[in-house]
């Protein structure tokens, strides 16, 4: 399965949920043990949350975790070695609902 | 003959493993119990050969394992599933697996009878009264942007920020994908649907589509259990892209705790808001807001 | 129906690389595989309502070839003579070959080529038993 | 409907020309542009949409300045616009162009070489000078 990025998708919100996105810690992790650097996930994620870089030891790092869009998965699938990963999605929307009310106290 | 209720028995009789060779005897026990008993092979080739019993009795299709071959087989001729069970669940309950052999295991068949008076009594899938049946029609509100044309229906939809809607009617909802994410994903070529009886927190996946340009989860709004999947949007997935609302629909839940949900979503009009905003914001992000 | 030829129309997509794919099944019947038993003309006059255009279509067995779902090229000829011989879409094609992903709309790439040539290969002989029932 | 709420925009129709050499040329560099030269102001509008569409091209035709690139005398794509939604502001007749230039050579619709991108690139340009005068 091969994707390539688009721009008309490229979107990253300020807020999720009237959340700042910057609160939320949803992004993948990439386990360098296993990552094999094909790039499939890159290739794949519309939003450009990847970014590779040339000549350096990680050479593929999530650079931009707030393109990353809160509570998708998408880019595990196409990863071969299954070195993706994403945080606990019951504990997200968890913060998500307390950061909510701490917007509407304060 | 011809009483109601009397069950109508759609076994998935596959050949090659355990849990098809248990749905085939299964519909024999309950065929000895007065139920009438379809074939599957023979109704591909001959549907009609059972119009009668299956116009007057209840529906109820066995499946063997998550395949689903006969439900599949009922949704294609549009039967309408009163009463369904799988084989593999049924096992689950009690800690056996299907084997590979197609022979049925002794410790099995002695669960037979017992599952055969359960499934007598099974309750009927799909809720009879109350209307929830999403006939209703929907009318939209749109709004332009550039040569796009962007709908969101005026009420009745409730929309989580990863652009899918959930349509509630009593304590059923359908789920499926916005216009917004069939425009900018373009023309979709895949749906793959959930496990019918998957239990579905908010913003599971729901099934996921596959366009010429990307893939993309269908992000549950709601929780629930997946009572039904849009059998028709598997053959036509294109179905999302000329009327992502309604015919587009992907998976039909019964809902666990609407009300609270409810207080994460956005309401038609939140929705209409949010979309236009984000399709202007998204454009300037592209071309720097000329 | 006139028996000397059977014309072949590609929808006129600009934005989609499906319908570039069409548009190279089309021109590889009628210029390759079937050349002089088969012909296209340009979709935008059947849009317009040009005469001759639409006599054409008329007279002739049409196959339609179409990049998405909106069905252009189908629906614009059947405004024309109430339905088409026989319709095909990219994406059926696609559905049953998913490697073939076409690249770009300018450059469908080594994928879209040989998905375009999948498509010619039926509409080939599409042509043939059309031109047999004549 | 809801207003037209976007920023400055041109949209640009190309003939769609299946059958004539001038077609895949107008086609082509209809995309450059929107691809390469001018992306955010180009809007690109599909020809038989104005027919088939769910009328998105229509509308946008109505609200915003369009040039018409026609590959030949038969002007559809200005004649579709001024049928389904009003007057062009500029239109490049390809034909003509190839004329003025001096290209006799036969074209091939299917199998673009470096002469047809040559031309592709140049008409192009000429669409893009269009662009740019109107949007200022």
């Amino acid at each position: 399965m091969r994707f390539r990025s688009r721009g008309w998708l490229k979107v990253s919100e300020e807020t999720f949920m009237g959340v700042p996105r910057g609160k939320i810690p949803w992004c993948p992790a990439i386990d360098y043990e296993k990552c094999d650097y094909c790039m499939e996930c890159d290739e794949f994620c519309p939003h450009g949350a990847f970014e590779r870089r040339e000549g350096e030891e990680k050479r593929l790092v999530v650079a931009h975790p707030e393109n990353c869009v809160v509570f998708c998965r998408v880019c595990a699938r196409t990863c071969g070695p299954d070195a993706l990963s994403f945080p606990d999605k019951t504990e997200t929307l968890e913060l998500i609902k307390r950061l909510r009310e701490d917007e509407q106290d304060g | 003959m011809a009483e109601k209720n009397r069950l109508v028995v759609l076994p998935c009789n596959g050949m090659d493993k355990e849990a098809g060779a248990i749905s085939r005897e299964l519909a024999l026990l309950l065929s000895e119990k007065g139920a009438d008993v379809i074939c599957p092979v023979l109704y591909q080739s001959k549907p009609k050969r059972y119009q009668k019993e299956l116009e007057s009795g209840k529906l109820l299709v066995i499946d063997g394992c998550k395949t689903g071959c006969a439900s599949k087989l009922a949704r294609e001729h549009g039967l309408k599933i009163a009463k369904k069970a799988t084989i593999k669940e049924l096992l689950k309950e009690e800690n056996l697996k299907s084997g590979k052999s197609p022979v049925i295991g002794k410790e099995k068949l002695g669960l037979l009878p017992a599952w055969a008076e359960r499934l007598e009594e099974l309750e009927d899938i799909a809720a009879e009264e109350g209307g929830t049946c999403f006939t209703a029609t929907v009318s939209f509100r749109r709004f332009a942007f550039d040569k796009f044309i962007f709908k969101v229906p005026e009420a009745g939809y409730f929309f989580n920020e990863n652009d899918c809607w959930a349509r509630v009617e009593g304590e059923r909802a359908r789920l499926g994908v916005s216009d917004y994410v069939q425009q900018s994903a373009s023309d979709i070529i895949f749906f793959e649907p959930p496990e019918v009886g998957k239990e579905l927190s908010m913003f599971d996946e729901a099934g996921s589509i596959e366009s010429t340009k990307t893939a993309l989860d269908i992000i549950s709004p709601v929780s629930g259990t997946v009572t039904a999947v849009n059998g028709e949007l598997v053959e036509a997935p294109e179905l999302i892209n000329s009327d992502p609302y309604v015919a587009g629909w992907a998976v039909e839940v019964e809902l666990s705790d609407f009300e609270s949900d409810r207080e994460l979503l956005m309401d038609c009009a939140g929705y209409f808001d949010y979309l236009n905003e984000k399709v202007k914001k998204e454009y300037m992000k592209r071309y720097g807001g000329k | 129906m006139e028996e000397d030829k059977v014309y072949v129309i590609p929808c006129s997509g600009i934005g989609k690389a499906s319908a570039s794919v069409g548009r190279e099944a089309a021109y590889t019947v009628v210029e390759d595989e079937r050349p002089g038993v088969s012909d296209t003309l340009c979709l935008s006059l059947l849009t317009l309502g040009d005469e001759r255009a639409q006599d054409e279509v008329r007279r002739h067995r049409v196959i339609t070839i179409d990049g998405c779902a909106k069905d252009c090229a189908k629906k614009n000829v059947e405004a024309v003579k109430g339905s088409v011989d026989s319709s095909h879409r990219v994406h059926d094609y696609l559905k049953k070959n998913k490697d073939l992903k076409p690249e770009g709309v300018l450059d469908i790439g080594e994928g879209g080529r040989k998905l375009s040539r999948l498509i010619a290969e039926d509409i080939a002989r599409e042509v043939d038993g059309l031109l047999k029932e004549d | 409907m809801g207003s037209v709420n976007s920023p400055e925009r041109v949209g640009v129709i190309s003939c769609s020309g299946e059958a004539e050499p001038e077609g895949t040329i107008a086609r082509n560099a209809v995309r450059l542009v929107m691809e390469k030269y001018r992306p955010g102001v180009t809007v690109s509008l599909c020809l038989p949409l104005y027919l088939a569409g769910d009328g998105g091209e229509r509308q946008f035709a109505k609200a915003f300045p369009v040039i018409a690139v026609d590959g030949c005398e038969k002007a559809c794509a200005r004649l579709a616009t001024e049928k389904y939604s009003g007057k062009v502001e500029d239109r490049i007749d390809i034909r003509e162009l190839l004329e003025e230039w001096g290209v006799t050579e036969e074209l091939s619709r299917s199998h673009p070489g470096r002469l047809e991108d040559e031309l592709t690139e140049r008409v192009a340009q000429e669409i893009v000078k269009k662009l740019d005068r109107l949007v200022g």
